[in-house]
């Protein structure tokens, strides 16, 4: 017991460094950085990295109903996914629910152009993205960007938001366009292959 | 596949869901507004449902061609309406199809990245977390420094300045004017009170006929012609409605 | 060890329902009540009670950054008070140079041709000015200043705080736009007739 007790007063640093990330994950309303939380903490990133590993251990699925997710460029806690259910009793999703196929290509067009403005949208879509546009704004899925020159259309370009909403520790994670879907060359030489099969 | 099958194309788009058909129905009825129509789905519905098939007609990819020839400029038309003034750039047909299918490729590029965000979506659907700031948090003062006033009027100096051109390279696809067509049937209609469409453009090129519909469809919504047809893709009627 | 693994094999169901809670208080907007955690889990309320017991004997100062705190309209997790310092550095973050273009171009719409409202400022600008309006308020650069008429939109107009955060003593020294046009029903006409053929 004494023992025990002595010990509790020579509490290790890194235990108390990882009660302030706690501390500030728990009020932060997006994501933070390692960079952020050592400003924050007033300590050193390395030392930040030690302790989010401590927490990561702690803070997981199976084990606590809070999870430390890497997310972002940052880190934050969520709802463990065994309470996916009780949570959706609780909130509604709203930034997610009825995201329509415009928005959707929409989005996809200002996550690897952006930033994008609307008629270069329109130009790729070819049909007007006026309501697709407002409606991600308006999900916080997407900001404006400044314009494209002095009197030129506003730009668009995705938010932290739409990086958490849809899970992504960064940008670098989503495919390569390239890789995605048949080059220009190929769809031509497929067309023609095809007309050629036909007129034969 | 044949015209039939052309008509039965079925279109699943944001502003219009059904048969080909109905949608060239309800475009030529001013029922439905082309600026809100993706012609590329229309045209990666057809591509698909081309492919799918052993054996086809070529005179299929031609009907289908001229009237996705007509949609599209009847398209450009509705969003540069002075026809005149449009500078509309001359490309050979050989750069034309390569432009059309750079377009192509790049739209189904972004369409399959819309069907990964959507998966991704799916996936993640029991992550939930918390959206705004926390509970019993104090509200925090966000106090700007002081500010020069000169950004406020180049501000609304940009917002008065000239709108830049807008780029008409993605409208490249040359034409022949519709004008040349709506003086014609204009001219037909003085000589006689109507005239069989099909009759009038039968030794036109397909092209050609792909305008000379939009010109139709232009005399149409000027409230000049009546357009009456038995049954789709049969000869359409042309009366003259004054 | 046997018995320590079979213990955690036939779970206590209340360390599952502390879960449940704790993933429901760390995605909450707001204090939840017994009953809302009742209603979220599925469980009843007296469960609910004795899990929450659980908690704040684990989520308590001193031994976790994260406190579970009782208010009156419920329970709600807060940053433990030792971490206080770092989450103000956290939440007073250096004050922000400046205002995004959004907010620069709709303060200006206001300064010049107010009072105006949030549809001519979405007009004008050709996007939707109402997160850059509600961001505006916030600051308290701008507020309500009447209707357009009876059941029209809400109008804004600047504040004091504005002109001395732009340092002014009263809007006749704001810069003048005279080569523009020759009065504010001039200058909006012509701001409306560029919007108009910006389109986008």
């Amino acid at each position: 017991m004494e023992r025990g007790m002595s010990l509790r007063l020579v509490e290790n640093p890194v235990d108390r460094l990882a009660r302030t990330i706690e501390a500030l994950l728990v009020i932060a309303p997006g994501p933070l950085s390692v960079d952020e939380l050592a400003a924050a903490a007033e300590d050193d990133a390395e030392r930040v990295e030690t302790a989010l590993g401590l927490l990561a251990s702690r803070y997981r699925e199976g084990r606590s109903g809070i999870v430390l997710e890497h997310v972002a460029s940052g880190y934050a806690f969520r709802a463990a996914r065994e309470a996916a259910e009780a949570c959706a009793r609780l909130v509604e999703r709203p930034v997610q629910r009825g995201l329509s196929q415009a928005a959707l290509e929409t989005l996809a067009i200002v996550v690897y152009l952006g930033p994008v403005s609307r008629p270069e949208i329109a130009r790729i879509r070819g049909v007007a993205a006026d309501s697709a546009v407002a409606g991600l704004v308006e999900r916080g899925l997407i900001a404006e960007a400044g314009r494209e020159q002095d009197g030129g259309a506003v730009r668009y370009r995705t938010t932290p938001l739409f990086e958490r909403v849809f899970g992504l520790s960064s940008l670098s994670e989503l495919p390569r366009l390239d890789d995605l879907a048949a080059d220009s060359a190929e769809l031509r030489a497929r067309l023609e292959e095809v007309a050629g099969r036909r007129g034969a | 596949m044949t015209a039939v099958a052309v008509r039965d194309l079925d279109l699943d788009l944001d502003a219009f869901e059904g048969p080909f058909d109905l949608l060239l129905t309800l475009v030529l009825k001013d029922e439905l507004e082309l600026g809100d129509v993706e012609v590329a789905s229309v045209v990666a519905a057809f591509v698909e449902r081309f492919a799918e098939r052993d054996a086809a007609d070529l005179e299929a990819c031609g009907e289908f061609l001229v009237l996705i020839a007509a949609l599209l400029e009847l398209k450009a038309r509705a969003l540069f309406p002075d026809e005149e003034n449009s500078p509309f750039e001359e490309l050979d047909p050989e750069e034309a199809a390569g432009e059309l299918a750079e377009r192509l490729a790049l739209y189904r590029r972004f369409k399959a990245a819309a069907e990964w965000l959507e998966d991704r979506l799916a996936a993640e659907s029991d992550r939930y977390f918390r959206l705004g700031p926390a509970p019993l948090q104090p509200v925090v003062e966000r106090p700007l420094p002081p500010q020069d006033p000169a950004a406020l009027a180049a501000a609304l100096r940009a917002l008065a300045a000239e709108p830049p051109e807008p780029s008409l390279r993605h409208l490249a696809l040359q034409f022949p004017p519709v004008s040349v067509f709506l003086e014609r049937f204009r001219a037909v209609l003085r000589r006689r009170p109507r005239f069989v469409f099909d009759h009038e453009v039968r030794s036109l090129s397909r092209v050609e006929q792909a305008v000379a519909f939009l010109a139709l469809l232009e005399l149409r919504k000027g409230g000049e012609v009546k357009l009456g047809q038995a049954a789709p893709f049969e000869p359409i009627t042309v009366w003259n409605a004054a």
